[in-house]
Formats: structure tokens, C-alpha cells, sequence
């Protein structure tokens, strides 16, 4: 085992645990004061939940197995794995991405959905949704893998799936009272871009991280990794600046994330040019899209869809365009700018699909069998309320000098 | 003139704020309080202790108006902050013996 | 010198050293607005004044020697180190634990302690209680570490430690005024959220890192650092359910503390699913211990004791029974449920019995010592108005928008 | 390639990245609670526009080359790279100094700049600025270096450079409105206290990561930024406790950062004791330095001169003291109190001179070019009302639980 | 009926908030404040800049009360907010010609 | 005695403390509200979607001031609050029907 290997793999592991809470603050700083716990919780509750179910069952059925559609439990309970080997340390790793894909999600759920649901939704859909489109994408005999298409660290497996089945998720959800004529600025504009410093920190261990090794694709991937928020952040707030007149940090914000989002597939399969087209593309791309909220009337609040799904979708069909074999020395289909032909598109076209389709279709059937059940939305006086104080019983900020009483 | 003051529901500024502009009320300055009432508070749970919070997020607006508006305002504001529900707060008016404009100079009815 | 190894340490030393403002902010956003700033210099001081203290003497008292109560002082000053060795990367990353052990202690003395007689408290403790409980417990001939006792990471040296010493301060320092009929909710909890992820983050460096390499046994303590935490978290999270109902972002978040303390000192002697147990254990523990305060009427503001000293010591003890050398490949003696007997946990029980009345009883004399000199205690004034002000002249927060006059 | 360095690295670039969000909360806590979005955003805008052109021209230029004086287009546009080799990862290491240098002149302007302005002054000052004195202080034939000058990890080319041209800067700029009689506290403190625990946390990455590799030197200089900073933090706080009678957070906040700042250029040539004494000196002269503004009438909002140009400098010319190739074993000239003689302090002297000379009057031109055609001042007006609004039509906070209407 | 305002020490709400309640006052709207007057401010220091604060945190108590309450109340806030220490504030009585109860439109006292 | 409000701009709050100072004004409660007027407001932009700030960050001074002091403190606010630009506030008065300092329960003009 490389020492500088197994280093890489656990400092990339800490920095993805740390996006969580980075989304978390991205996302809560965005909310009204009212609903910021809610909204950290809904995160925090993924990488509580969801590592532990990882190492159960989620890793085994998602990376060991020789079928084309899912593992066995050949892995299960931490067993069988090799204590001296590189194994366990990129399982680890790998919980991390699990507990992050349905923290996506709540971006889109925000200031309206029962936590209890949301408890019990986040490791349901790990397994039924995350789990599978994992080995599909992922694993050595995954199906859509051994056809041929690319996905580096989760553009597909991650983004698109979490922005389609965040799509499911609202249609079964509804729309915020008031919506779209009411509103709210974020609460804490500062909160937003200490998420998105946290984001982009913790992104280079996702992305460069996936090379799984400390070599020449990891860095690599880095520079993409880089090279793509910086010009996805940039193109976003120009579009800003030509639309409305402004340069806007939410939409620096924005951007970044929609050019992280965006690179992710493609980071260890282009080169640092293509990499500042694929961020400029994205900024672009996804300025625009995240409008699609208020003409097609779904109430993505904080634009998962918009960012995430989209962000996905076009990293991931560039791929088909700027993959560069060549350019960066080893072994994979090129994309059309680089001698390829339309083949890889088409790949990586299908896999998008198939994702979308099944992550869709389950998603819904989730979202459906607990609404009849339990019921996922709180009632209209807590939404009015906040849901910080109706559903956790605690308020954000109690800037006040007073003294209260207190029981026990 | 009267000082028409408002304890109304949060989310129900923007409704007054636009009844009282559409009477051509043009100023009126507002205040985040809190309130204490029937309404009840909530509790509160910190690492297992309970804090009782009896305060609840109002908003205060105060209108300083000629004579011949009181009415009118009033029932104006009565009208858009009414939800039905507990918690909808009060106006009352009191009497303002004189008011100054500070840019202009200007008093009284001329100032509002 | 291994590449791999050496980077390894540096960065988990630099995540330890994040650990400490991280800790400020979980702590100073418990506390009152008028006092967060008191809260945060507590913790910053220990970072400024320890370190020096560690590299000047400390290191070589703690672990340079061939006695077995104590250290000489043949690394002090810097000197009679291995230039291209690893030991100064080792004695850097330990001074990251020197500096947040009576960092720890902040959190129950927190709204009412004279910063100066804490300025002049942290390296007089470090020097009285840190240093020779380091020794015993950790280098290589320490007596308490030659009996048997295993702490892989610092459950003993560190948290029953500080937790026990934590008690020690506040029956000198008393109650805060009012407590426990009034209170006060914390002012700000992202910024205790905030603190929490932070905590997390750094906390692979403390454990994984304390393996001291890039090997199997650093990737199971990262292994073990994530499951206890998110298991812990989870316990916590679901007691609270149980108990009052709601799941709470201030639970979750102590739970995912009492966790990472749980599982510090067996973080390298236990397999996944006993880190998984040992969290969940820690977890549903601490949730209930922290009402000991109220029922015994002790101060601890923070729950110092309540996390972690007893979290620190159901971790060590739980070594017990849960050490698995033959489950991770090494050799160190197993506990009861994995073929051993009742050694290992006598000398865990020795340990933090020994650990336990050395800090209480020579910092209990440190506290009666400072308060006969020079007090220890702001004046009642002093509490009601806020220590920010009064201790340190400034003002966490100045939201207005005004313009004031200044002199210099 | 070895896979340990390389890790060191990435891992060093992905804490300077972060960086750069924590300059932005550290500059940003200090501002009116009105201008610190335009603060975040001053310095977003830098990890967004900077790394675009290193990786176009930047890096090529800086360091690629055989002249004197500048580099050339060698490796511009990404190319020319040895795939498998380190110089990938050390181009994208090298972006993250690049980026945050202008960023560091933006704790100058505050409150008064327009962002226009600013946008376009960052490249065209990284262009004629940055990559030129780089090339002197850096590269292989750069002629400062070549004459024997030593900066480690930028004192001279980044924080001297960023400091002279902040001064250049504001007198173009001209004072805020009521300076010095009116000014108004940090709006909030916490968020100063988050920005200096990331800072530094990724300076180990800057200082550290400048060895580009993972071996003794690195080991060094990370201790030796962790002791200055301690020295530098503690120095500060007993001026102001000597001075005003009050250990303060911001006095702590900048006494650490004015340390990691001094330690910087001679982090790799020193031993730790004189690391702690360069910090304890830094710590000294810099918290009476910045009282230097009042004196002498400039505006420099949040001290960049007084911690960024004073502090390179102390640490800088300390070089010529400290310098000590025999305690580190490795080879480079000697300080005064090492054996060496004035040789080695001369030509520090000479290499800041230069920078002072050559950034001072080429920032001052731009600052003036910008000026007499675009304007760089936002109008007195939008001074009072605030940047956020009137600059980014964004407001950092709205903690209210208000609805309002909203369009698009 | 009159509006008693009252402004007191933050810390001293909730005793007076209790002796309200005791006495049967159901309602109160409290907004906090910034007080100036004898108890003078404080000095804060940031980099060496002496910043003088004038204004000490406070807490404003507005109760709108039938007349035959009035001294009753103010009696019991006083009672509540002292200390014996300056700056503990101070209780005034303005006038009130008339107040709703937005939710179900009721006058004066019934208002209350 | 008379109650004096005044709505100012926030950056003025320290030139109008000086000369209600200079006058021997010696206490005053300030609170930080929003204005809705003349002025207007201004536009924000998140994402593209618009929102219309209607309310403008103002102080409300509020002073309890003896009858004789009326005219002269009201001067003193207007002169000191005056930029000349729309938005500068208002001032207004409304009688006072007594007062009691907490501490000491002096009343009326002692009081003060
Ligand atoms: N007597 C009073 N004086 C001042 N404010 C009052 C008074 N009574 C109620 N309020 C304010 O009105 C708000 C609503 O009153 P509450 O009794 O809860 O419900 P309702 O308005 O439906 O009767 C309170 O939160 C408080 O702010
Ligand atoms: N004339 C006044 N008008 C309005 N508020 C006042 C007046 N005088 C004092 N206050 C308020 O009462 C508070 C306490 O007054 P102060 O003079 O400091 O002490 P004391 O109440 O003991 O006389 C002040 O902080 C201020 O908020
Ligand atoms: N009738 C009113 N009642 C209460 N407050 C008012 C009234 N009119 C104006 N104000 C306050 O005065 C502030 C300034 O008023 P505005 O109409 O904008 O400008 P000007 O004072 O120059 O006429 C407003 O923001 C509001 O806070």
C-alpha cells in the first residue's frame, strides 16, 4: 500500500465529509431565518444516516459484485475487506459521495417539508436510487459502465441523479405558499459563501480524489477542478452584469458550484482548455435554466434542478465533445472535438437517460408511498411559522442580552 | 394629526404597507418587536432544557395622519392584517400635538 | 523519510490546529451574544500560548525520556532533533493536542471566569497536569502506557482529562448567576453547526493521524473517527425523539461530539462495526448524562463533563471489551467480547481512575491558588454586562448601520 | 513522480485556494455590516479572473523562461506540460498565491471602491504587477533571486508587493468619508475570528507547501509558520494588554496573521527559535505600525500596509539575520547572527527595495489610468448608503421573517 | 385608556413580564432598544481606536392599559425593574384615544 | 412633559446625540427601524429574481422632554438631523401625562 496513495485517499475522504456541512451553510444561508435549522439538518441527517448504511450494506451492493446490475453483500458489515490493502480506505471515501447525493436534494424541498419524512426518505432512496445507479455507473461490471460511458467522479451517478429525483420530489411536494409571487431574500448572504468556500475546498477531494491515487490524473483532475469554477463563477456573474447590470454574489456563487458541478464527470478526461470551456458553458448554461423554475411553475427553491441536474447534464454530454485521451496520456474513448466519433455521446446520452428515468421513477414512487403514509409536507400555519421552531423546536439566532427561564 | 400604531403578523406588511399606499398614506415607519398575548408562546429545547419563549415576532408601524384620515387608516389596516386567527394584533391612535418635516422645515399637515 | 508518511502528519496537523477554532465557534455559539467573544479568545489563547510552551519545554517533558513518570529535557528549545527525521513533524502535530486539551476546558467556565486568571491558568495547567499525564499515558516508557492501559488517540490523556479538570475549575468558580432557574438559548447556531463540521473535519487528523503513518491502521481510525460520529449522532438525535419528541440540531450535533471523543482513544483497536456500537453507546450516554448537572449542581455551562469526560471514559473503558487485534492484524491485547480477559479493562479503568484524581486534585489546586491571588471570577457587573465588553472592550456584533466617532 | 509529494501538493493548493474565502471573512467581519458583500465579492473575484489568466499566460511568464527579467509563452494556454511530471501540479499550487496577492490589496480599499474598477484592476495588476516581480523573486533566472536574494514562500513577492500597491492604490482612491474622526467597529467579530482560523489553517499550504515536496524543509517551515503565528498572536495581545489594559480578538486575529505573514519568506531558511522570535518581533512592530496611517493620512481600511508591507518587510530583512543553513542542514547563505555576513541582508534589502520601487510606481499608473477614464470611486451617495446595495443590489443580511413581494 | 411605556434593563424582562401577568395584563409589545442617559456608555478598542459607545442595550415595554390600570401597573413595573442601580430606566404614560383588536374588530377595552 | 420622536438617518444619529448633549438633554431611547416614504426604496437581485426593498434603514430617537424644552430640542434635532436630501425624517411630538425613573421612583420633571 503507497503511503502517498492512502494519504491522498483520506485527506480527499475529510474534505468531501466537510462539503456537507458546506452545503449545508450554501443552502441555509439562502433560507429565510425561519427555516435554517430545517435546512441543516436535512444535511447534517445525510452524513449520520447514510455512511452507516454504507457500510452495511450501501458499499457492498454498490461496488462488489460481478452482475451487470447490482453487488451481492460480499462486503457487507465491513466484512472481506483486505485490512492492508487500499480497499477499505476507498470505501470510506466513497461514504462520503453517498451521504452528499440526497443532502443535494433538499435544496429543493426547502421551508415546507416534515423532517420526520425527510428522516426516513434520505436512507430509502440511498438504497434504492443511489445504490443501483452506483453499480450502473460505477462498478467494474456495472451495465452502463461496461458500455462505454465516462463519468469521473459522479456527474452522472451524483448530480443528475440527485436534480431528477429532486424534481420527483417537489411535484409530490408542492409548491411554498406564496410562490412564486412571495419570497425571501437569503438570510445570510456571508452563510452562502462560506458554503461555497467550503464547496470548492472540499470539491478538489471529490473530484482529484477519484483518481483514487496521487498520480498524474489526479492533478489533472485538480487543475480542472479549479480551472472550471473559476470560469463558471465568472461566466455566470457576466451574464448577471450584461442582463441586469450587476455583478451579484449569489451569482458568483452560483456559478462556481453550476462549474463544479459541471466538471465533475469530465475531470480526469479533458484537458485544462477544455475544462474552462466546460466552466464557461456551464455558468452560462445554468444562469439561464435555473429561470425553467418559474415558467414550467415547479417550486425548486434553492435550483437543484437548475444547478445540479442541468450542471450534470451538460458536464456529462461535453464529455462526449472534449474528452482528450491524447492530451492527457492514457486510455479512453475521445470525444468528437478530439477524433472521436459520436459514439461516446451517444454513451454517455444513454446514461443520463437511463438515470434520469429510473431515478425519476422511483424517486416518485418514494415521494407518493410516504405522502399516503405519513404525509411529507408540514401543515400550512407550521410553514408560516418556520420550521425551525415547529419542527426542531430550536431558533437560529437569539442575538438578545435577555435572560429567560428555563426547565429540565 | 394622530399617531396610528399597528402590532400586526410579520408576513402581513407588505398587504398594509399596499392598503396604505393605495389611500395615499406616503410614510410610515416600521419596527420589528415582539409580542406578548393571548397567542401563547412556544418552547424551546436545548440539549433537553426547555425554554419557555413567550415572545412572538410582530411587527410595529406607526403612521402619523391629519385628523380626517384616522378612520379611514385605521379600518384600512384593520382590513389587510386580518387573517382571523389569534395574534393579529392591535391598532391604536394616540393624539400628536405637532410635527416637522426635517428636510423642508415644513409642520404639521403640511410634514406628514 | 517517507513522503507519503510525512504528509500525512503535516496535514493532520494542520486539521488539528483548525480543530481549536472550530471548537470557539461550537462553544461561543452556545453561549449569550454578550459573551461569544469571551468564548472565542479563550479558545485562540490556548493556540497562541501552549504551542510556544510545547516546543520550548513541553514536548520533551512529555515524551523524552526513559523514566516513567516524566521527561527530560533533551528536546527543549527546539534542540537535539533529527533534522530529515520524522520526529519534528511528530512533536508539531502533537503540539495541536497540547493546544486544544485546556481549550476543552472553555466550555464550563464559560460567561464568568477572568480572562486573565485564564491566560495565566493554560500553561500553567499544560505544564502541571498536561504534560505529566502525556507522559504516563503516551511515551514510550510511561508508566501507565507500561502497565498496559491502551489511548490511541487521547480518550484519557485529553478528554477525561480536561473533563475531569473541567469540574475541578467550576466547583472553584461557582455558578453562574441565576443558574440553573435562568438561561439562555444559544445565540447563534450555525455558528455552532459551523463549529460541529469543523470539529468533524479535524477530527480525522486527530485520530487517523495519531497513527503517526499512512497504513492500515491510520485508514481504520479514519474509518472508525466517521462511523462513531454519525452513529453517536444518530443515538442522540433518536433519544431526544424518544424523549421530547423533536430531533434537534444542537442534538445532533453534541452527539456527533460525544462520538468523536468515544471513539478517540479506541480508534485504532476496533473494527467498523464495534465503532459503529461504541457510537451508538456514547451517544444514548452523554444525551443522558448531561442532566447530571442539574441533579448534582454543578455549573458546566457547556457540558464539558457531560461529553467529555464521560464520553471519554465509555470510549476508553468500551476498549475493554471491544479491542480486536485479530479483526485489524496487529498486535495489542484483546478486549472481553474478542477473546480477552479482564486485564485490559482493569488497566483502562487504572488509567482513567489515576488520570482522574492527579488532574482533579492538581487543578483544583491551580484554581484555589489563582483565586487566593489574583481571583478567578469577574464581579457580578461584570457577568450581567458581558465579559466581551468588559473583559475584552469590543462587541461581537455591530449590525447598524451607524457611523461613529473614534479616537487613537 | 512520487506519489507523497505529490499529494503534498495538491493537498497545499486546495488550503491556499480556501485561502482566499478566509481573507474574505477576515476583511469582510471588520467592514460595516452595508459593505461586506462588496468585500466577499472583492475578493471572490479574484479566485475567479486570476487563475484563468495564470493558467492562459500567468504561469508561463512567471516561470517559464531562461531570461532575467521575464518569462515567456512556453507554457502558456496549458501547454508544453509533462503530463506524468510534478509541474501540473505545482503550475495549479502556484495559481492559488497568484490569486490571493490582489486580493490582498482589497482590505485597503474598502467601503469606497467601485467594483467595475476593481474588476478590471485585478488582471491588468496581476499582468504588469505580479508576474513580473515574480519572475525576479522566483524563478530559476529571476534576476533578484539569481543575485541571492531568499524569499521562501512570498513575503517579498506577494505580501510586500501586495502591501506597496495598496498604498499606491488609496492614494489615488482618496479616504472614506469622515476618516479618520468617523469610522464604525468590525460588524461582526465572529466572522473576523472564522477568517483567521482559515487563514491559518491554509498558510500551512503557502508556507509549507512551498517546498514542493514532503520532506524536512516542509517539515520546518510548518513549524516555523505555527510558532510565528503563536508568537505573533501573543506579542499583539500583550502590546494591547500593556498599552489599553484588554487582551482583544481582533489585537489576537491580527497579531496571528502579521506572524504568518513574517514568517513567510524565511519560513524554510530558520530554526524555530528564531521563528518564534521573527513572530514575537512581527507581532510588536506591526501592531505599532498600523498606527502609522493616522500619522501620515492615508486611508487604509482594514491595515494591509501595516501587517501585509510591514510585516514581509520585518520578516523579510529578519532573513538576513536568522538565516541559518547549518541548523536546517541544508544550503543557502548565512545570516548575520549564523555566521553570515552583511552580504545576504543587503540583497534583501535590495530585492524589497525593487518591489517597493517597481509595484508602487506601476500600480500607481494603473490606479490613475483607471481613474481618469472609468473612475475608481463610487459616489458619495452610494459610499452612505453602502456597496452592497448600490454595487451588488444585494444585502448581506435580512433576518427578518418578512414575505415580500418578488418578480422576474 | 393609556400606553404606559417602560424601559428597562434587558435581564429584568422577564420578572417583569411575570408581575404583569400576575396582575392580569394580557398583553405587552416589547422592542429592543438603545438607551442614553446617566449611566453613561463604555469605551471599546479595535487595532488601538478608541470607539466610545454611548448607547447601552435596554428593553421598551409598551402596554396599552384601561385607566383605572394605570398606576397599578406602573407600580408593578417599577416594583419588577428595579435594581437600585443606574440605569435602571423609566415608566411614562402617554394618552390613548382609542384601540382595535385587528383580529375581531373589538374597541377600546374590550381591546385590551 | 412631552414626548419627542424623531425618524432620522442613521448616520446622523451621533450629530444629533451631540447637540441633544450640548443641550443638556440628558437621556434619550433609541431604536433602529425601517422608513417607508418619499424616498423610495431600491431594487435587489438574487438569482435573477427582483425584489423591491420598500422600507430604508432609519433610528427613531424617542425623549421625554420637559414642556418648556419642547421648542428648543425640536430645533436642535431638525437642525442637526438636516442633510437636505429627501429622507431625512420627521419629527413629532405627543403629550406625555407623566413619568417615573425606575430607580429612584422620582416622577414627572425630576424624572426626566
Ligand atoms: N395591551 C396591549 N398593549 C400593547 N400591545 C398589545 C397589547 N395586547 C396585545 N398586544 C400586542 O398585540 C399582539 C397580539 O395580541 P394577542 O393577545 O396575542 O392576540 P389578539 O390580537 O388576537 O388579541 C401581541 O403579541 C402584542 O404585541
Ligand atoms: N428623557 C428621556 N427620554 C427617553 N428615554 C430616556 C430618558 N431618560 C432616560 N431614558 C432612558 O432610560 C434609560 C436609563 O436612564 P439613565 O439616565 O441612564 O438612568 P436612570 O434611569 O437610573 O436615571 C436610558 O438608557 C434611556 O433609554
Ligand atoms: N406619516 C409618517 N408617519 C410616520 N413616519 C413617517 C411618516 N412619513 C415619513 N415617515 C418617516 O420618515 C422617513 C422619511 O420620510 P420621507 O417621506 O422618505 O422623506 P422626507 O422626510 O424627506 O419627507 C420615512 O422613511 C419614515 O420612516
Amino acid at each position: 500500500m503507497d503511503s502517498g496513495n492512502v494519504t491522498w485517499i483520506l485527506v480527499s475522504g475529510a474534505l468531501v465529509l466537510f462539503m456537507t456541512p458546506g452545503l449545508a451553510f450554501f443552502y441555509g444561508g439562502m433560507v429565510r431565518s425561519k427555516n435554517v435549522l430545517n435546512m441543516l439538518m436535512m444535511n447534517f441527517w445525510c452524513i449520520l444516516v447514510v455512511p452507516l448504511l454504507w457500510v452495511v450494506v450501501g458499499y457492498s451492493l454498490s461496488f462488489n459484485g460481478s452482475g451487470s446490475v447490482l453487488g451481492n453483500f460480499g462486503r457487507a458489515f465491513g466484512r472481506g475487506f483486505d485490512f492492508g490493502g487500499i480497499e477499505p480506505a476507498v470505501m470510506i471515501f466513497l461514504a462520503t459521495f453517498a451521504a452528499i447525493t440526497p443532502a443535494l436534494i433538499s435544496g429543493a424541498v426547502a421551508d415546507r417539508m416534515k423532517f420526520a419524512a425527510w428522516a426516513i426518505f434520505v436512507p430509502i432512496w440511498s438504497l434504492l436510487v443511489y445504490v443501483p445507479v452506483t453499480y450502473w455507473v460505477f462498478a467494474p461490471n456495472g451495465w452502463l459502465k461496461a458500455r462505454g460511458s465516462l463519468d469521473f467522479a459522479g456527474g452522472t451517478a451524483i448530480h443528475v441523479n440527485a436534480g431528477i429525483a429532486a424534481l420527483a420530489v417537489i411535484l409530490v411536494l408542492g409548491k411554498r405558499k406564496g410562490w412564486p409571487r412571495d419570497g425571501a431574500p437569503p438570510h445570510s448572504m456571508p452563510l452562502v459563501m462560506l458554503g461555497t468556500g467550503i464547496l470548492w475546498f472540499g470539491w478538489f477531494g471529490f473530484n482529484a480524489g477519484s483518481a483514487l491515487a496521487a498520480n498524474g490524473v489526479a492533478v489533472q483532475a485538480f487543475i480542472n477542478t479549479f480551472l472550471a469554477a473559476s470560469a463558471a463563477g465568472l461566466a455566470w456573474a457576466l451574464v448577471e452584469r450584461i442582463r441586469n447590470g450587476h455583478f451579484t454574489n449569489l451569482g458568483v456563487a452560483s456559478g462556481i458550484v453550476a462549474g463544479l458541478v459541471a466538471i465533475t464527470p469530465g475531470c480526469g478526461y479533458v484537458t485544462s482548455m477544455s475544462a474552462i470551456a466546460i466552466g464557461l458553458i456551464a455558468g452560462v448554461v445554468c444562469s439561464v435554466a435555473i429561470g425553467m423554475k418559474f415558467k414550467f411553475g415547479f417550486d425548486d427553491s434553492l435550483d437543484v434542478i437548475g444547478v445540479h441536474l442541468v450542471g450534470g447534464l451538460v458536464g456529462s454530454l461535453l464529455i462526449g465533445f472534449f474528452a482528450d485521451p491524447k492530451g492527457l496520456g492514457f486510455d479512453f474513448a475521445p470525444g468528437l472535438f478530439f477524433g472521436g466519433n459520436l459514439h461516446l455521446l451517444g454513451e454517455q446520452a444513454l446514461a443520463n437517460g437511463v438515470t434520469m428515468a429510473y431515478s425519476f421513477v422511483v424517486t416518485f414512487a418514494i415521494a407518493k408511498a410516504l405522502n399516503a403514509t405519513m404525509g411529507i409536507r408540514v401543515t400550512a400555519d407550521r410553514e408560516s411559522e418556520g420550521l425551525d421552531v415547529t419542527e426542531h423546536v430550536e431558533t437560529a439566532y437569539n442575538n438578545s442580552e435577555r435572560t429567560m427561564g428555563r426547565s429540565h | 394629526m394622530k399617531l396610528i400604531t399597528a402590532i400586526i403578523k410579520p408576513f402581513k406588511l407588505d398587504d398594509v404597507k399596499a392598503a396604505l399606499k393605495a389611500m395615499t398614506v406616503e410614510g410610515m415607519t416600521v419596527t420589528s418587536v415582539e409580542g406578548f398575548g393571548r397567542q401563547g408562546g412556544h418552547t424551546e429545547m436545548y440539549r433537553g432544557a426547555e425554554y419557555q419563549i413567550d415572545f412572538i415576532p410582530k411587527i410595529k408601524i406607526e403612521a402619523v395622519v391629519a385628523d380626517h384620515d384616522v378612520t379611514r387608516v385605521v379600518e384600512a389596516i384593520v382590513e389587510a392584517a386580518r387573517t382571523d386567527k389569534i395574534g393579529d394584533g392591535k391598532v391604536w391612535i394616540t393624539p400628536v400635538e405637532g410635527i416637522v418635516r426635517i428636510r423642508t422645515g415644513e409642520r404639521d399637515d403640511d410634514a406628514i
